[in-house]
């Protein structure tokens, strides 16, 4: 026994803590996402991953630039800066220019999340705001596409465009899945959609190792479940429908789960905690949103791909969502009188 | 009002209403000044452009005469209203009718887009095309217009059966267009505006060869 | 048919009023502060944007074709006269919706909304039924558009942790951008069929 | 296990799984605390209207003699641990920090501290509101933690009726066995002092909700009960199973109203250790002057269970099983969800104290605070179906009065939302601070 | 009439930057944010918003003494509306490119509360002379943060200034910036760096003053 009192912490129950922290959560996130950005850097090269780069070092930059020097450990510690320029690098198209990626990633976090007060108070997911400033601003470069299949060590010229000039594309512009669907009416190999082997930003192509990705962050409990199921859910009902009422020219359930970032969206950006509602019923409601949206948007919009929007008109709409789904409180009526 | 008015009486409803009446007056004359003043020069400038266009669009043509469908048929009209029935129809400096042009609006990708084609109902081929408004996206949709591979695909187009976009550099058909590679939409929506124009005009117009009955009214 | 829905669609989210006209800013920047003000004040002035729309269509029709001149003001006088008798109407019928509305209704004559919406449906030469979906779109779009931004500003301002520097107006425009961002998705809806 | 068991059994919904740590003292049979010099035993021991002194300082005192008496009617009587006698009554350290009225006893070296046997009492004879005021006078409140004076849960209204009587043998706190233990070692009391309630209350039926880490509790109680009206009910291990409505929800399925008390629904809930204080009462005439207390935690030398007077330090506690290790930083008073870290080791055991748990620096977590991610793991914690996160955001935007409208009041602070916190932030904490702020507004 | 002492330099000047009718009271949101995807647009709207603004002022103070309180503000509108359709018809004759730009927005002038707000809180109480320069202060103003603001987004949306490339062929233009989001991103950040230079420069009074303090 030790002769002198301890000095005593006053520190609040619970002292217990479950063992998940926040940075670990991000590092969960981060570890998810390497199957899907190996086989980005797989089909697209090394170029893809200088575009991945490049933009995790916009992130990085701006959120260093803007944090105060005494947070700034933690807030680059937290990797959450880290995690949203790798979200919004593997959604860009693998041959674009690195100044844009990096571009894009000083807007995602500074639009996205520095102006909000850092970590944990923005509303719209970040990624997704540097990508639909990207898209608004350079859209001609972030629609045009590269096949998958080129050497590994092969980079694009127009990775290596220099900063503010036009980037000058050395083969020949490929399509996305999607693009072909919406605007040929032509379907795609299904194999080829679900290992990713086929256009597309460059970590959204294969759905199977998103999936996977997606089970470990289940798993680990770091994924609502609820966002997902209800969006696979909508998207399925909505194009079902469309595609009962019409084959020929809309889209099929499966394809709509299988092209596209549908399921880098879903299974990771939508479920960003911080811009998707609290509650078990906000969930379900942002996720049916989400999945209405990207079907109306890809087949009757004028984008091919619908899933950057659906979700920021859907984080847009989060507070109200939030708000009218508070949960039932315990031996409360549903309008929270007592009976 | 200012400070030192403090015992303002009450104006009479009179002074009131006269007050609004006078104010009414004078800005009444000043803008009718300034109308009259500007009309000629405003009208002046809608007619040019609007020929310009015209011009534009037919070829080889050196008058025109505006046309509106009533009551079943064309009518000669020289007011300045545009609506889905006016048609301008274009003669050579011989007087022969070379053409009509065409105007029609209908939604592009982000606003409604307005054009002007000109149609020559002999060769049943469409000669020239042209973007009166829209708001696409700069640099993108804005090819339409800007585009002159685009322009150009109108320059000698058959209408029959209708006009389809295809993906750019497959053309294959004398109806068919090359789209613009990322502005789909905004190439779609021209050629929509021109389809539904055209089956407007299909019947409405005298067949081929033959010139409009025209009635001054 | 087809045009009237697109005219409503477009209005309401490709080209909504707030987000893409800029129009109704005033509003939209100031009172949006609160979940319900917002709402009430979206309700009020898309009542005013119907009324305004079957008046504009009126006054377009009959009198100004004589008269183009008048255009301007005979807007405003209508807007500021129809916004007044509104007023005097619901105080007479309906005291509740009065205490409701009322201290919104003065706003609403200020609002460019109004006479955009009565500008943009003359240089288009919306017919009746056009003008009435243009105005059921502006309406419901500005009310889509305020409600959105309270929401968004209600849940920042009270807990969230703004930069001082940012807080206010800045803050609130780089939202509505923000917003404006999103709402890019809706363009092309509908319009290639 | 517990995954087809929770399947099978009924419970509340959400709430926590926190690791048991109970294997330390789980099997540790309950030892007695010899006596020491020093007995401290502060007025207000229990939730309501502190105990009035009725001793004087340097009077002798007998082991069991009342030394306060209520102070009204949500109060209850404290007596003498020891016999000894009264050195001190004024103001001492609580475990809180502040100073609170307390007497304080010198244990008479010399005495046996023997209780003399003592006749049962006719219980079934007694009038309703005798038997409510002998509870009163033995000084017997809820065991669980919370203290709340039990004669007053026993003080039915003539409107309502009592059908069941639920023994709380949850037990859901982390490391604590003292409930387990008791009901192990004196399975016979806890079954008496049920059965005097059930008859005295008129009611059908008894239940004791036990959670299932405790099989041979449940095992023994449900052999020595066969035939009997009381049954013993198997619940899913989770937190907090412990809290009483919780308990209603889990044993019967049925949610007390917002406002309202079990008793409204018919049921009368007692921790098990108020149950065996109870039948020692009235059987064998002994007040409320121990209990039984874990003493466990990575920082205790020598986890036991042990019946302490109350009144003992904790440090004379402590010493009697080895002290504390090097690296304890924090001694918690209660479980360590809900109970109260303690300054300084000479305050006493209480009628409320279960445990005394001693932390090192790895469990208390001083790490950083992160921003409120809104994952809504708290809001899958909250048993009350509350929003936790928005509270603590309107408790640290200081809008309380907000939160409030959010049904503030109806958090019974269980911390499950903490313990759930990926981000380390204190929000029962932020919760208790808004809770405080708009009682003291009350005029 | 007794009077605030009022001197005309401080009248003209406080539109500039004190109380810079965009950047400091946020009003005539809609103008500034509709047409100021280019430079010259910008610059012709600003010329047409001053021309009201400075015309209504003067018509205003002028005839304070005959305007009847209770009627004003249906006055000062018919002011307004008149000079913003001799402004419209003016532009419509004489620059018909640039009017079919700003399309619509000229007419909505009319509501744009910088005018209306000058002839009820200034115009109507003070002579002639102070109104004219406080109009013309705000529409200086005004005409500076609208250029501003077409400046920047002209020359990052498109990489011309007035229509003359400023970059060469191979700039990429950013083409949200003249993009209704642009609108709005670029007046945030500007009004965030207005925000920012406020603070620094009463820093830096404060500075000036702690350091005359501490000389004396």
């Amino acid at each position: 026994m030790r002769s002198k009192d301890p000095k005593l912490l006053l520190q609040p129950a619970p002292i217990l803590r479950q063992g998940m922290t926040t940075p670990t959560a991000m590092r969960d996130v981060l570890l998810a996402l390497m199957p899907a950005l190996a086989a980005g850097a797989w089909f697209f090269g090394l170029g893809a991953l200088l575009v991945v780069a490049a933009s995790i070092a916009g992130a990085l930059a701006i959120e260093w630039a803007f944090t105060p020097p005494e947070r700034r450990a933690q807030a680059i510690g937290d990797n959450s800066a880290l995690l949203t320029g790798l979200l919004l690098g593997m959604t860009l198209p693998p041959a674009l220019p690195m100044w844009m990626a990096f571009i894009g990633g000083m807007t995602a976090i500074g639009l996205g999340k520095i102006i909000w007060g850092g970590l944990g108070t923005n509303l719209f997911n970040p990624a997704l705001l540097g990508r639909a400033f990207l898209l608004g601003t350079f859209p001609i470069a972030m629609t045009t596409w590269t096949d998958p299949g080129a050497a590994f060590f092969h980079i694009p010229s127009s990775v290596l465009a220099w900063p503010f000039q036009s980037p000058v594309y050395d083969a020949v512009a490929g399509a996305t899945p999607l693009g072909l669907m919406k605007f040929e009416y032509k379907g795609s190999d299904f194999l080829n959609l679900l290992i990713g082997n086929t256009g597309g930003s460059l970590g959204e192509t294969s759905g199977l190792l998103l999936i996977l990705g997606g089970l470990y962050l289940w798993w680990r409990r770091d994924l609502d479940w609820r966002i997902p199921a209800a969006i696979i859910l909508a998207a399925v009902l909505f194009s079902g429908i469309l595609y009962a009422v019409n084959p020929g020219k809309f889209p099929g359930p499966l394809f709509t789960l299988f092209a596209g970032g549908f399921w880098l969206g879903t299974l990771f950006m939508a479920t960003d905690p911080v811009t998707s509602p609290l509650t078990p019923r906000g969930a379900w409601i942002f996720g049916l949103g989400i999945g209405f949206l990207v079907v109306l948007i890809r087949v009757f919009g004028g984008f091919p791909e619908g899933m950057m929007y659906a979700i920021l008109l859907m984080n847009a709409a989060t507070p109200l969502i939030d708000r009218y789904t508070q949960p039932r409180v315990f031996g409360r009526g549903r309008e929270g009188k007592a009976p | 009002m200012s400070d030192n008015q403090v015992m303002e009486k009450e104006p009479s409803n009179f002074t009131l209403i006269f007050s609004m009446v006078l104010a009414g007056l004078i800005s009444g004359v000043a803008i009718i000044g300034v109308y009259n003043a500007t009309l000629e020069a405003i009208l002046a400038n809608k007619a040019h452009d609007l020929q310009q266009a015209v011009f534009r669009v037919l070829p080889g043509v050196s008058k025109m005469q505006k046309l509106r469908f009533e009551h079943d048929k064309l009518n000669i009209v020289t007011d300045t209203l545009a609506d889905e029935n006016v048609i301008y129809a274009g003669y050579d400096s011989a007087g022969k009718l070379i053409g009509y042009a065409i105007p029609n609006e209908g939604p592009g990708f982000q606003d409604t887009i307005s054009l002007l084609y000109g149609y020559m109902p002999d060769k049943r081929k469409m000669v020239g095309n042209e973007i009166l408004d829209s708001r696409e996206t700069p640099g993108l949709g804005d090819k339409i217009f800007k585009d002159l591979d685009f322009v150009a695909n109108f320059k000698d187009l058959s209408v029959d059966p209708t006009i389809v976009a295809v993906k750019k550099g497959k053309k294959a058909k004398p109806n068919e267009i090359d789209a613009i590679t990322g502005a789909t939409i905004s190439s779609k929506a021209v050629v929509r505006i021109m389809n539904l124009a055209r089956e407007r005009w299909e019947k409405r117009l005298p067949p081929p060869g033959g010139e409009p009955e025209l009635k001054a009214n | 048919m087809e045009n009237l829905v697109w005219i409503f669609i477009s209005t309401l989210l490709i080209n909504n009023f707030v987000l893409s006209y800029f129009l109704g800013l005033c509003p939209f920047l100031g009172v949006s502060g609160r979940l319900e003000t917002s709402f009430r004040l979206g309700m009020a002035t898309s009542f005013v944007l119907v009324v305004t729309a079957i008046s504009v269509w009126f006054l377009n029709t009959y009198v100004l074709i004589y008269a183009p001149y008048l255009r301007l003001i005979s807007f405003i006088v209508v807007i500021a006269s129809t916004v007044q008798f509104i007023e005097m109407a619901i105080k007479k019928l309906s005291p509740a919706l009065f205490k409701a509305l009322g201290i919104y209704l003065p706003l609403i004559t200020t609002n460019c909304a109004i006479l955009g919406l009565a500008v943009f449906a003359t240089s288009r030469n919306y017919g009746f039924l056009e003008g009435l979906a243009f105005a059921l779109g502006a309406g419901a779009g500005f009310t889509l558009a305020l409600v959105l931004m309270a929401g968004i500003r209600e849940e920042i301002e009270k807990t969230g942790d703004i930069p001082d520097l940012v807080r206010g107006t800045a803050m609130n425009l780089l939202v509505a951008g923000s917003l404006s961002l999103a709402f890019m998705g809706f363009a092309g809806l509908f319009s290639a069929g | 296990m517990s995954l087809l068991s929770s399947l099978f059994q009924h419970s509340f919904s959400h709430g926590v799984h926190p690791e048991g740590y109970k294997e330390a003292t789980v099997d540790l049979p309950i030892q007695r605390v010899p006596f020491v010099s020093r007995y401290l035993m502060p007025l207000g021991q229990h939730i309501g209207v502190p105990a009035r002194p009725v001793v004087k300082v340097g009077q002798q005192l007998r082991r069991g003699q009342m030394i306060a008496e209520p102070g009204g009617f949500m109060s209850t009587a404290l007596h003498s641990p020891v016999t000894g006698k009264v050195v001190d009554i004024g103001p001492h350290r609580h475990q809180d920090g502040s100073f609170k009225l307390a007497i304080e006893i010198e244990a008479d070296p010399y005495a046996t501290q023997r209780m003399e046997p003592q006749p049962p009492k006719d219980w079934e004879a007694m009038p309703m509101a005798e038997f409510v005021s002998e509870v009163q006078r033995a000084g017997i409140v809820g065991m669980g933690g919370a203290a709340f004076p039990a004669h007053v849960k026993y003080s039915i209204p003539d409107t309502q009726h009592i059908d069941e009587v639920l023994v709380n043998g949850a037990e859901c706190e982390p490391y604590l066995t003292n409930d387990h233990r008791l009901m192990m070692e004196r399975p016979e009391a806890l079954i008496r002092g049920t059965e005097i309630l059930m008859r005295k209350l008129g009611a059908r039926r008894a239940t004791i909700g036990v959670e299932d880490n405790k099989p041979d509790a449940i095992a023994l109680l449900r052999g020595l009960l066969g035939g009997t009206a009381i049954e013993v009910a198997s619940l899913p291990m989770k937190y907090p199973q412990g809290a009483e409505k919780m308990l209603i929800k889990a044993v019967y399925d049925r949610e007390v109203p917002a406002g309202q008390l079990p008793r409204d629904l018919g049921i009368l809930v007692n921790n098990v250790g108020t149950v065996v204080a109870i039948a020692d009462w009235f059987d064998r005439g002994i007040p409320l002057i121990e209990r039984v207390v874990t003493v466990s935690g990575p920082g205790a030398a020598y986890p036991a269970n042990l019946i302490v007077p109350l009144g003992t330090p904790v440090r004379e506690v402590l010493r009697f099983c080895g002290g504390l290790k090097e690296e304890t930083r924090e001694v918690v008073m209660g479980g360590p969800m809900m109970g109260a870290p303690t300054a300084s080791l000479d305050v006493p055991v209480l009628k409320g104290t279960s445990g005394i748990l001693a932390f090192t620096e790895a469990e208390t977590r001083t790490g950083t605070e992160y921003p409120c991610i809104r994952c809504g793991r708290c809001l899958e914690a909250c048993p009350y179906f509350l929003n936790p996160s928005r509270f603590a955001r309107l408790a640290k935007a200081r809008l309380f009065e907000e939160a409030k409208g959010f049904h503030l009041m109806d958090c019974v602070e269980c911390g499950s939302c903490t313990f759930a916190c990926p981000s380390n932030i204190p929000i029962v904490q932020l919760i208790r601070t808004a809770k405080n702020n708009l009682r003291s507004r009350k005029p | 009439m007794k009077q605030k002492e009022l001197d005309g330099y401080q009248e003209f000047m406080k539109g500039l930057w004190k109380e810079n009718p965009t950047f400091v009271q946020v009003l005539g949101m809609c103008p500034t944010l509709a047409v100021t995807n280019s430079a010259i647009n910008a610059v012709v709207m600003a010329v047409a918003t001053f021309f009201v603004l400075v015309g209504s002022s003067f018509l205003v103070s002028a005839l304070q003494r005959w305007i009847p309180s209770q009627v004003r503000i249906s006055l000062y509108v018919i002011i307004i509306a008149t000079f913003v359709t001799l402004a419209d018809y003016s532009l419509l004759a004489t620059l018909p490119a640039v009017h079919k730009q700003l399309g619509a927005f000229i007419p909505l002038i009319v509501v744009n509360c910088i005018i209306l707000g000058r002839a009820e809180a200034f115009a109507s109480r003070y002579p002639v002379k102070y109104a004219v320069l406080d109009a013309a202060g705000m529409g200086a103003g005004f005409f500076l943060s609208l250029t501003m603001l077409g400046t920047v987004r002209e020359i990052l949306g498109t990489g011309t200034l007035f229509d003359i490339p400023l970059f060469g062929k191979g700039f990429e233009p950013w083409v949200t910036m003249i993009l209704p989001p642009g609108g709005f991103i670029t007046l945030g950040l500007l009004l965030l760096l207005s925000n920012w230079v406020t603070k620094k420069r009463a820093e830096f009074l404060k500075q000036v003053a702690a350091a005359q303090q501490e000389g004396l």
